[in-house]
Parts: structure tokens; sequence; C-alpha cells
């Protein structure tokens, strides 16, 4: 904040925003450079998205003032703000799936042809676009038949085809495998070097290292610090962000895998295409990750295992006994859990109560002799789940909508530990959480392994699988490429397996 | 039981294999209104042998009555017989049946003359909607005169009454409601409105209606006018609940239509009176008339009906009291 | 930002109680337009305020709040039910034939003995809440939008109930005459001093506690919510999505034929035209009461209150002796404005 | 799955050609569904087979396909239009009043000179125009569901139609007598041959037309899917949703009022009661045609083609001279089987 201002392209100062309840954002402070890479980071909750959301024009902030550009604005919508040079990519996927790529990239500004859409420009325009950051989509094919991380680099190429002079990314990569990223952060760097300016969203600290200029630190909405990324190490961002020392990532290991509780083999998906021929095994008190490349099917072979995909052929058995989950209800019964990929969709009940979210997995436990539920036990339990997951939330009663994202995912992981189950199953159980929050369920899978539980964890963060797992294993495009002992592995070595097939 | 009926039901599933007879095609207006379904009845009895009848179901919609002449005309009807939705529509149906030569039969609801006097093959078989209303009236004339003392609560020698109006817009409503209340001043009687709204032909919605004006006005109503029977059984369930009909707790309540529960009730003394529209008599002349039509004889032909000066065959309304109920209970035997 | 940053600031118990109270306004604003609607009828007709009108409206309300509880529970499932008004058609069309007062003259069963009255209730209801839970099948397992699959059952019950109703001997004509026991059940009442207390309006308390109870303090009430809030989530979290639907719909068809066989014993006669249309009514009344036709949100008070305005509205305006047209748009309008208004409690604050 | 990884499995040609096929039937079912109600009634009754029927069911069903593309633009939206059949009945009053024959005795305006045809056109459809996209306004800037809002809609404009309707001299008569040139407008058609193809099938082939361009190459059209798909998409793109909301609740409204006039010119008359109800055979036919009632998709034959399917079942069963009330029966049956078909096309296969 040495500088003169007037070398700013950005200035938001002492902007305040309250929701019911709520202070969002209290007199916070952002300076962006021209043609920087400014890093924003805070623990979930700390108001991030909220910020960016009240330069964007979605939420029109209650006190404060943003300069851009040398002029005061306030944009009453995001179509001014796109109109001005300010573009946004979102958090949470803003697309119509039901509409092709072009449609969704030119969303709110077609070119026209007389009274017409012009098809034809949209198309070429797309595919320049397309060329020109390396993206490899066909412009025609329709959204809900990409994959996320597809999705993801079209609303990145979407957001860069405004020509903006400044471009917000929350949560750029929160879907994107490696070579995606790296793809992204060269696509950045172009656009560095045509002095655009990029506010970059990340709970991933070695990205924020790598990318970013400045790194400015938010904490329960408040602003900490803004710092040069070269002064910084990851544990003094880590440090700014929490307010406290956090000395390692990930916690001791502390469990003993024992004797093998499940044994998969031969495991082939009804629908193929999907996985096929996937053996494995866990031990009770393990952890086993299971790495590979987003598209890989690690997600079908946890679903199959929780009776919502179905299976061809393969075997389950479950302390040597053969198990067939048909339903999530019977892998429930058979002491199996999972913890969804997509916490939005498959995972939180949005406008319902923490409380209800907490205990719908474990319902029969409330039931009293009379058959109806107990109001105690369902508190207590929901208690629980708040307390163990240390849930920051104003009651039981809240809605877990209104909580941050990683607070959402420790009420689900809580749900799923009442139901006590022998198997936990974990897709990319903290996509999009902070360091703080990652760190507490890391200890927490360490604890329920030391439990004697079994746990698979499917991951697209080398450093998390490598960190808190036992064993590894590495899915390549639907088959099982192998097994890693993660004490001798290597990074490398994984990246070869995904490769394989 | 219900099996049967479905047969019964509709003349139709007889029709295909009688289909050597001539075919008439019929349409509705609405087949579960109360009174058309004895017309229908009546039709269904007289066609057997006779003709192969094809009934529509017109579903209070007159378009749709406008297609299913359409069908019926590609089906090969050799005369149609119509039972409006919508009076004002005969011309668009005359002009359907006049570009292949059908004869059209219309009942029960009267198209305008001008109509009828445009093509040669069209007649008409019913009443005069008008006419239940006026006979409501004399009704309601008749039996206030001799109960005066009794009845005028206030003794203001005012009829105070209150009108449960069927569907607006429906043209039995209108007139109805219209002469009903003509009448009775004709006959010199002064009338004071406390109330008057739309209770749908719903029994329902008539108890409600009748709840709120009972609070309303309470002894100050000294009749009820409904304009079907389903209504008046409506407005007497609310009355009941105001402890009416019991004692000497009372006020008259006329309907038309002399459906049996209506029938019912004027022998329970609980209404006073209804009117009798001509079911048997309305089904039998129209398939008379369509019958010859279809044969291509004189529609009079071999029947004792006369036609009027407007081309139409008169079945009358009759009012019906506790003194002639037998003539309602007759109609449904 | 958290609690703790709230505990932080200094002001924060005024603020707090301020927009505790203003948010209490906007989430009972339904609450408000009930009383606005009370006061301003009896601004226009001081007379209005009497017991007689209370218990009228009450009574007018009861059959109302049991289709209206029986729909709300699909709507919360995230579904409708357009067959709702034709099943009470069914069930008053059916109760009312095995009915009929043993002298009457036109008997649809003529040697039918009178029944006790639980026995034709009972078969009403069975076969409302079989006809329903088929819909909840072709819902649940064959995955037909409920919009479609209700609406089609509309139109099968109408002609099943017509072609019941429309035959010989007496044909379509109202089936009346009934029984003074089954008329004494839906239209006397529990005498208190002057007044009598229709029994219809403790069957409504009655029902809306038990469907009170199920919907908060039972396993099925929790997943009837989980559904309607996020089906997927509710699979993958265990609940048998497919069998809750039928049986939230198989409970909607009991409340409906209960609903019916109310309707023929209050009016004294049925028709299959009885309760044609009602689901309308009850569906307007949900989202009136803040159910939401998105799924997942509803609560049984909020129903009531919103079966009252309507019927408040309904009864104002018959008693205040506005013309019919007048009233149709009078009634469209509050309609509009009193959702206009609960709405705010959604509106996402920029 | 990925396209990379798609272009990596091996036989991806014949893979891709089998499941195209059965995808292709999967995703045009009801163009089968079409084909084989007809099939069904031709085997039933042979002479099902001619021009004749032919030209009827077109006629028949035109006016339907009008209101029927009004009422799915809204549907897109993740709306829904519960007033469409009223609006009609406005339009239909509206337009027949001002059309009637100079030398008619009961005129509604006894001195009005008979007017261009187009003019009372014109009117009747911007009244409808103007008052859907109030509805469009309450849905877009009041947040009311449209479900309230049209419901509500529903009710005013039916007060409204009948206060217009219902007045001195003749008080509530039909609006008969209608001019020559309107009924020839609406029931004559182009002489081929020995067949006559009435003009409505061209008004609704000319409208399909009209609309196909608007959904499909017209950024209006684009807004529309993308607002119906994902409403928060739209607005952070940039799009302006409430705009296109009452736009296309106008352009609904136009067409409502459209339909209205047809109705008036094919029946000769109207009433207050024109066109009552209409928007549920309108929402069905859409259903059926592949609208989803969640927004973001449809397509014009799509939607066409429910509408055909509609009056194929109507007019058929009407041929085959199947019992009225049985006629029900069947009719809810096959939307219900129909549109279960249909579903497997969205069936997640896991
Ligand atoms: N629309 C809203 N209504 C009420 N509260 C909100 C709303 N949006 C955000 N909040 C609250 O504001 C605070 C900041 O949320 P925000 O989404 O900005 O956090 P974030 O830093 O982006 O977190 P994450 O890393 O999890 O995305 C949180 O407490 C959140 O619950
Ligand atoms: N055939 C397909 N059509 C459309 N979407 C698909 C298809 N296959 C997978 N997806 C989507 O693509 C994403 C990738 O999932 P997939 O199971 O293929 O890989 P994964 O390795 O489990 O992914 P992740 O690493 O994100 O867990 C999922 O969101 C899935 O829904
Ligand atoms: O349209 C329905 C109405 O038709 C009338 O003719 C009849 O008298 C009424 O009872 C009612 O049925
Ligand atoms: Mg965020
Ligand atoms: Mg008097």
């Amino acid at each position: 904040m040495t500088g003169s201002s007037t070398a700013n392209l950005l200035e938001m100062q002492n902007i305040t925003k309250r929701f019911p309840g709520v202070l969002a954002l209290d007199n916070v402070t952002l300076k962006v450079k021209p043609g920087s890479v400014h890093a924003l980071m805070g623990e979930n909750g700390a108001g991030k998205s909220t910020l960016m959301k009240c330069l964007f024009g979605i939420y029109s902030m209650d006190e404060g003032k943003i300069t851009f550009n040398g002029n005061e604005i306030s944009f009453a919508n995001s179509k001014q703000a796109l109109e001005n040079g300010v573009s946004m990519v979102h958090q949470e996927l803003n697309q119509v799936r039901q509409q092709n790529v072009m449609d969704n990239i030119w969303l709110g500004r077609y070119p026209k042809k007389g009274i017409f859409v012009d098809e034809k420009k949209m198309y070429e325009d797309t595919a320049a676009i397309f060329k020109s950051l390396d993206i490899n989509i066909d412009p025609r094919s329709k959204v809900s038949s990409l994959s996320v991380s597809e999705m993801q680099m079209v609303e990145i190429a979407k957001a860069v085809s405004y020509h903006s002079k400044i471009i917000v990314m929350d949560e750029p990569t929160s879907s994107l495998t490696e070579t995606e990223v790296n793809h992204l952060f060269r696509i950045i760097k172009r656009l560095q070097s045509e002095n655009v300016a990029i506010i970059y969203i990340s709970h991933k600290m070695e990205e924020i290292l790598k990318i970013s200029d400045e790194v400015t630190i938010m904490r329960d909405g408040q602003y900490i610090a803004t710092r040069s990324a070269k002064d910084l190490t990851t544990d003094e961002i880590i440090k700014l962000m929490v307010g406290r020392d956090l000395s390692q990532r990930f916690p001791a290991k502390e469990n003993k895998p024992g004797d093998v509780i499940l044994k998969v083999s031969d495991l082939t998906a009804e629908t193929q295409p999907s996985f096929s021929n996937v053996s494995f095994e866990l031990k009770k008190g393990e952890i086993l990750g299971i790495a590979g490349l987003v598209g890989s099917k690690r997600t079908e072979v946890v679903e199959a295992l929780f009776g919502i995909r179905a299976l061809k052929s393969g075997k389950i058995e479950l302390n040597g006994r053969e198990v067939k989950n048909h339903s999530p209800q019977h892998a429930i019964k058979n002491g199996f859990a999972l913890v969804t990929e997509e916490r939005r969709s498959t995972g939180i009940f949005s406008d319902l109560s923490i409380s209800f979210n907490s205990i719908i997995s474990n319902m029969r436990q409330y039931k009293t002799k009379s058959g109806f539920l107990s109001n105690k036990k369902v508190a207590d339990d929901t208690q629980w789940v708040i307390d163990s997951m240390k849930v920051k939330t104003p009651s039981q009663k809240t809605s877990i909508g209104s909580l941050s994202g990683g607070n959402q995912q420790k009420v689900i992981i809580g749900r799923w530990l009442l139901t006590k189950p022998d198997i936990l199953l974990l897709d990319e159980p903290t996509r999009g959480i902070d360091v703080g929050a990652k760190f507490e369920i890391y200890q927490l899978i360490n604890q329920l392994a030391a439990e004697g539980k079994g746990i698979i964890m499917i991951s697209s963060e080398m450093p998390e699988l490598l960190g808190t797992t036992d064993r590894i294993l590495v899915m390549s495009n639907g088959k099982a490429a192998g097994i890693v002992d993660t004490k001798t592995t290597s990074q490398e070595e994984i990246m070869r397996l995904a490769a394989l097939y | 039981a219900g099996c049967s009926s479905s047969t019964s039901g509709s003349g139709d599933s007889a029709s295909s294999k009688d289909s050597k007879l001539p075919a008439v095609g019929a349409t509705i207006y609405k087949f579960d209104d109360n009174f058309m379904s004895y017309v229908r009845r009546a039709m269904e009895t007289s066609a057997k042998g006779n003709v192969n009848l094809m009934l529509n179901d017109s579903q209070n919609d007159q378009a749709k009555q406008i297609e299913q002449v359409d069908t019926l005309i590609a089906k090969g009807a050799k005369s149609l017989a119509i039972n409006l939705v919508d009076p004002k529509a005969a011309q668009t149906i005359v002009d359907k049946a006049k570009a292949k030569d059908i004869p059209v039969i219309f009942f029960n609801k009267e198209p305008d003359e001008s109509v009828l006097q445009g093509y040669d093959k069209a007649y008409y078989v019913g009443t005069t909607s008008s006419e239940s209303g006026v006979l409501q009236g004399e009704l309601i004339a008749k039996a206030w005169e001799a109960n005066k003392d009794k009845w005028d609560k206030n003794h203001d020698g005012k009829l105070q009454y209150v009108l449960l109006k069927g569907e607006p817009g429906h043209p039995d409503a209108e007139a109805r409601t219209k002469y009903v209340v003509d009448t009775v001043k004709s006959k010199g009687i002064q009338v004071e409105q406390l109330a008057m709204d739309t209770a749908m032909w719903d029994a329902t919605k008539a108890t409600e209606k009748m709840d709120a004006w009972v609070s309303k006005y309470s002894d100050k109503i000294e009749f009820v006018i409904a304009n079907n029977d389903g209504m008046a059984l409506g407005a007497i369930s609310s009355l009941e609940k105001a402890g009416y009909f019991s004692g000497d707790k009372f006020v008259p309540v006329v309907g038309v239509d002399a459906i049996p529960e209506a029938l019912e009730m004027i022998e329970k003394g609980k209404m006073v009176g209804t009117v009798l529209n001509d079911a048997k008599n309305q089904g039998k002349a129209t398939i008379d008339l369509a019958t010859n039509a279809a044969k291509g004889k004189d529609v009079l032909d071999g029947t004792e009906w006369k036609l009027d000066d407007k081309k139409a065959v008169r079945v009358p309304y009759v009012e019906i009291t506790k003194d002639n109920i037998q003539v309602g209970k007759d109609a449904y035997k | 930002m958290s609690t703790e940053a709230l505990k932080k600031s200094g002001s924060k118990d005024i603020q707090k109680s301020k927009s505790g109270f203003s948010k209490w306004i906007v989430d009972n604003v339904i609450y408000l337009v009930l009383l606005l609607l009370v006061v301003g009828i009896v601004v226009a007709s001081p007379d209005f305020l009497s017991m007689t009108n209370l218990i009228n409206i009450l009574s007018q309300a009861s059959s109302r709040v049991i289709i209206a509880l029986g729909v709300a529970g699909i709507l919360i499932l995230a579904g409708t039910d357009l067959s709702a008004g034709r099943m009470v058609g069914l069930a008053a069309v059916v109760s009312a034939s095995m009915l009929q007062a043993s002298d009457y003259a036109y008997k649809m069963y003529p040697h039918l003995q009178e029944l006790p009255l639980f026995v034709p209730i009972i078969i009403a209801m069975l076969a409302t809440g079989l006809i329903s839970a088929i819909s909840g099948v072709i819902v649940a397992k064959f995955h037909v939008p409920p919009f479609i699959a209700t609406l089609g059952m509309m139109i099968v019950v109408y002609g099943t109930s017509s072609i019941y109703f429309d035959r010989p001997p007496y044909g379509a004509q109202p089936i009346g005459g009934l029984s003074e026991k089954f008329t004494t059940f839906a239209q006397r009442g529990i005498k208190l001093g002057q007044y009598e207390f229709p029994y219809l309006i403790f069957y409504a308390i009655i029902v809306s506690l038990i469907i009170w109870v199920i919907w908060n303090k039972t396993q099925l009430g929790k997943n009837m919510y989980a559904i309607g809030g996020n089906p997927e989530a509710a699979k993958v979290s265990g609940v048998n999505v497919a069998k809750n639907i039928i049986i939230i719909y198989m409970i909607a068809g009991l409340l409906y034929g209960f609903t019916g066989v109310l309707e023929a014993g209050r009016v004294g006669s049925a028709t299959n035209n009885t309760g044609n249309m009602y689901e309308m009514d009850a569906i307007a009344a949900c989202v009136v009461g803040g159910v939401s036709l998105t799924g997942g949100i509803g609560t049984v008070p909020g129903i009531v209150t919103g079966v009252l305005i309507f019927q408040v509205i309904n009864y104002g305006l018959a008693f205040l002796g506005v013309s019919p047209y007048i009233q149709f748009i009078v009634k469209g309008l509050i309609i509009i404005v009193a959702v206009a208004f609960d709405m705010r409690k959604h509106a996402k604050k920029k």
C-alpha cells in the first residue's frame, strides 16, 4: 500500500456488507495493480466471494468506495460490470447446461446480424478464442455433455473473452487436474502480458505462491494484510489466515492398518464406458487413496460400492462375506458411508437446518418406542456434529445453505459419522475447503482410521494423498493402473500410472 | 353395477352393430348435467332399433361441440341432433350441415329464429329458457299471496329475497334470474333484493353464500330463489344449520329442475316448489324428428308433434309443488 | 461472517433485536395479511365481527384445510396434484351412495341396508388412498412429472366417478336423501352456550394435529422434506425415495377421501362434479401459506393460515355483498398482493 | 466423460452409431407415440384414414397450437400460466363484440360501424398482450411465483371479461351474429381439388414458424432458454432477466389474444366462458411434447406434436364412438403412458 494510488487499477476501500444476522464484510480494503495477479486468501466464510460479488454488481455494498481505472464506480448489475471491463469466473459453476458451449459464452451479448443472432460469427469467435487459449472443446457441444473440468475451462474462456481489464477468478482450479491447472497458468501469464489484472481466489497454497504477485488475506470478514508473494511462505499465509500457527499441513499419522475388511474383485460397471475389472483390498484402520485424472472413473467406483451405480460383474466382500449393495439403504445397513463429490447437488439440503442435515442418514436411531422421533436425541447428535466437527454456526436451526462451504462439508462428514460406518468413502472431501478446515478433516480421518474404520479417499490433490493415506490406488481411464505404497511412492510414479491407459 | 352403464351410457356401442340403420349424430352440451342426463336417456330409448345414435359430450365447451359436429359429419351422420352449449353458435353448425345438406334438430337450447329460417332443414325441440323463470315466478307469486301474513316477516308488504344465480353468462341462469323477478313483479307484488350472488350451479358454493347471508340478514330474508335445485338444496342445508325448518322457523325456497332430492324436500315441506323440465318428451321428440330427417321423410311424419311458426316443437315446463308432486315423480319412472 | 465478529461489534444487541423484529415481521407476513383482511372487512362492515361469522368461516375452512394438507405434502415433495378435486368428488359420490336414508325413494342401491357410518367412510377413503398411491407409483417409479401423472389421474378419476354416478335407475342425479347419522356427522356440532361449534372444525383440528406430528416427529416427515429439498441428496443419504413418495401420495389420497365424505355430508348431496377444481384453491392456499412450489418448504400453521385467508376473502366479499364479478377481481388481486408481500422473506438481499 | 476419453476408446464408431440409433428412438419417442396412436385407431377403424379426418384434426389442432406455443415460452422460463384460457375468453369476447354483422339485431354496440377485420383483432391482442405483460412484471419484479401470479390474473381476467360481457342492452348473452368477413377468416379455407384446407391451419403454421425463429434465431429466444435453464447464470452474464421475462409473457399474451379471436370466429360466437381451462390442455400438450416444467427445455416441433397427440386422441376416440366417460379414462391413461415412455430419455442410466 505504498506506491501512489494512481498506480492501482482497482481500489476497494472500507467495504462493509451485512446480511440479515451476519456482518459479511467489515471495513475491507483491496488494491490491485494493473497487470498483476492478486491473490485473495482466507478461510471459508472469510468473505472473499462476497467482496468480489460487491465489485461485480451482484451485491450492493452497504458502505465503502470502489475506484476502478481512476473513476469511482458502483455497478448496479453484472451487465454494467462486464461492460466496464470487469469479468468474473464464479465459484459455483454458472452455466446453462441445456444449451451449447457457444450459447453460454456469448450469453448476454450475442453477436447479431440484423435482428437475428449471428450463429456463424458466434461459432468462429468461439473457435478463435478456444484456439488462442489452446482449449480443445467443440463450441457446438452441449454443456451438459462436458466434464466438470471442461465446464470450468469454458467458464475461464468466457471470462477471458470479455477482454476485461480485470478478471476475478473465484476458485477456478477446484475441479481441474494438474495439467489443466498448468494450462490455466499459461493463460494467466498471457493475460498478464496484455496488462490484464487477475484477482485470484484459491485455497491451494502452492498455486498462490507460484502464480501471484501480491496476496491479500482476510479473516472473519476483515482485512488482515496485503503482502508481496515473494516475501511470503506457506506457513506465514496460514498464520495470517487462521490467526495462529499451524506448523504442519498434515497431522501425524497414528492409524495401524490391520486385517482386510473389504475385498473388491474384478468390478465392472453395467453401463459403459465406465470402470472395468477393478480389484483392490482395504484393511481395517487403513486409509486408501484413489488417484487419477478427472474422468478416470474414480467417482463411479465408489458410487458402485455404495449402491448408486449398477454393476455388471464383480464381487464385493465385507469381512469375508459377499455383500450386494443394490441401493444406498443396503449400503448403509452394511456399514458403508459416502461423502459425495458434489456437495451442492448431492450433499446438502440447502434450505433445511443444520440439525436436519446432520441426522437425515441416521433417522432410525432417533425413533422412540412410539415411532416418533426423539427431540432430545436429535438435538444431542446435532450438537455432537457441531462440536466434534467444529462447525461454525449460530445455532442448530440455521439453514445449512447459509454456511460457508467448509462448514457445510463438516456437517456432511458428521452426518455420516453418526451412522457409525465401518467403511467410509470420501470423494474429494476437501474440495473448496480452507487450510484450517482441511487440517481438521485430516485429523478426523486419521482418528477414524485409528479407531479401526476402513477409509477410501478420492482426491485430485497429490500432496493430500501423499500426506494422509497409507496406500494409493491409481485409476487410469476406468482401469486400476496399480496400487502404490504411500511411503515409498512419488508424484512422478503416480502420474505415470494415471496416464497408463 | 357400474359396468352395465358403459353401454347404456352411450347408445353408441350399440350403434356399431346397427350400422345398417341410418346414423343420427347427437351432441349433449354437458353429459352429466342432471337434466340432460334424462333427456339423453329418453333419446336412447327412442333411438333403439330405429336409428344408430352417435352421442357426444360437449363438456360445456362450444368449440369442442363444433369439432364434434365435424367428426359426426365425417362419420356419415344423416341428421344431427344438437344441444347447443352457446345458443348463438347455431349459425356455425347450420353452415356446416347445410354444406353437406344434412338436417339439424336443435334441442333444449334455442337458437335465434333467423338461424332456423335460414335453413329449410333446421328445427328446434324444447322449451324457451325464459319459461322456467316465468313459471318459477308464478309459483312464487301464488305461494306468497297464500302465505303473506306468515312469510312477510317484517310486514312491510314487500317480498325480501336473496337469489342464488347459476354460472354468469349461462343462458338459463340469465333468463331465470331476469324472468323470475319480472314475473313476480308483474303479479303486482313488491320485491326487494337483499343479495344476489353466483354459486355457479354448485350446492357447496350455495351453502357457503347462504351462510354469510343468514348471518348478515337472518330473519330479514323472506324468500330464497335459486336458479336450480342443486343450489336450492345447498341453501337448505345452510338454513337447517341455522335452525330453520324445525319448530316454526321457516323460509320458503324454490328451485328449477325437479330433481328427485328436491321432490323429497318439497314433500318434507322444506322447499316450496320447483319447475320440471319434461325430459322424456324432449328426448322423444328430438329423436322422432331426427329419425324422420335421417330417413329423408318429413320431420313430423307419423308423429303427433306440431311445429309452431318458428319451426319449433314446444315441450312445456311444468311447475311442481306439493299438490302435483306425483307429476314430478312420474318423470323418473 | 461469523457470529464472533458480530459479538465484537459494539451495538450488537440493538442491532440484533431490531433486525430480529423486522425479520419476524417479514417471516410472518401472512399472519399479518390475514389480520389486515379481517380489519379491512370489519371497517367496511362492523357487524362482520360476530361469533356466527367466525364459526361460519372456520367451518367452511375445515374441509379445505384437510384437502390442502393432503396437497401440501405433495407440494413439499416438489410435486403437484391436479387430481385432488376429482378424488374428493369420487369419495363424495361413493360415500353418499352408501349412506342414503333407508326410506329415501330414489336410492342408488335400493336394497342396501343402512350401514354403520364408518364403513362407507373407510371404503371411500381407501379408494382414494389407493388411487393416489398409484399416482405416487407413476411419479416415483416411472418418473412421470407429477403434473402429468395427476392430470392424467384427474381425467381417469372423473371418468370413473361419472360412470359410477351416472347410471340407472336415476342417471346423473345428485345423490341425496342422506341418512341422518351422516348429515349429523357433517352438519351438526357441539353446543356451547348459544353457539353451535360444528364438528367439522374439530375434524380439521384433529387432522391438522396428526399431520403436524407426521411432518415434524416422524421419519416419514423428515424424509418428505429431504426428498422435496434435494432428491439426489436424499437418495444418497439412504432415503428410500420411491417408497416415501408413494406413502405421501397415499396419505394425500386418504385426506382427499375424508374431504369428499365431509363435502357430501355437509352439503347433503353429491354429484360427480363435487370437488371440481378444489385442487386449485388448495394449491393456492398452500402457496399463500408459505409452501414452496419448488419443494422442501411448508408448515402446517402456514397452510392453515393460507386456507383461512382464502376463506375470509370468499366469505367476507359475499358478506359485504360485493358484486360477483368485482369479487373475482378483488380476490385475484388480493392473492397476488398477499404473496408479493410474502415473497420479500425470500428476497435475496442484494 | 470427457470427449478426449471418448476419442481414446477403440471401437468408438460402432459404439457411437449403435447408441446413436437407440438414442434417436428414445429422444424421439413422442413422434412414435403419435404414429402408434394413428396406427392403433386405423386398425380399429380403417376408414379413419381419410383426407377429411386429417383436415379436421389439423384444423382442430390449429388454435390449440397457438395457445400452446404461448404457454410453452413461459414454461421454458420455468414458469407456468393458468390465465391463458381466460385470456382467450377475453379476446374472444372483445373481438366478437366489435365484429358483429351490421344488420344483426342484438348488437352489443348497436351504433358501431363495421370495422376492418384487423382493428378488433389488434385491439383484442393488445389487451391480452398487455395483461400478460403485467403478469410478467408481477413475476419478474415482485418475485411472485408464476403459479400464483397467473392464478390471480386468471380470476381477475375472468371478472373483467364478465363485466365487459354482461351489460346493457342485452345482459349476459352470448355474442353472436358475427360479420361474414370474420367467420370467413376463421371458418373458410383454400380449396384444393375436392378438399378445403382451412385458413386456420395456415395461421398455425405461420405462427409456429415465427415462434421457431424467435426461439432459435434471436437473442430473446436464447435468453429465454438461458433464464429457464439457469437464471443465476443468465443474470451474471449480464442478461436483463426481468425484461426478457416480461417480453416472453407479452408474446404469450399476444398469442392468447390471437387464439381467442380465432375461437370466436371459428365458433361463430363468444361468451365469458370461452377458453375456460384451455391452459390445462395446453400445458399438458407441451409436457407431452417434451417441454420440461423445470425450465430450459422445449422445441416448437415437439410442442406441435404434443398438441397433435392430444387432438388425435380426442378426435380418434370420438370417431371410434367410444362412450364419453370411457373416453376420459382412456385419454388419461394414454397421457400418462405416453409421458412415461418419453421420460426414459431423461432417465439417468447408472
Ligand atoms: N446471500 C447470503 N446471505 C446470507 N449470508 C451470506 C450470503 N452470502 C454469504 N453469506 C455469509 O457471508 C460470509 C462470507 O461468505 P463468502 O461466501 O464470501 O466466504 P468465502 O470467503 O468466499 O468462503 P469460501 O472459501 O468457503 O468460498 C459467510 O458467513 C456466509 O455465510
Ligand atoms: N458420460 C458422461 N456424460 C456426462 N458427464 C459425465 C460422463 N461421465 C462422467 N461425467 C461427469 O464428469 C465428471 C467426472 O466424473 P468421473 O466419474 O468420470 O471421473 P472421476 O475420476 O470420478 O472424477 P473426479 O476426479 O472429479 O471424482 C463427473 O461429474 C461426472 O458426472
Ligand atoms: O349448465 C348447468 C345447468 O343447466 C341448467 O339447465 C340446469 O337447470 C342446472 O341445474 C344446471 O345443470
Ligand atoms: Mg467463496
Ligand atoms: Mg317483507
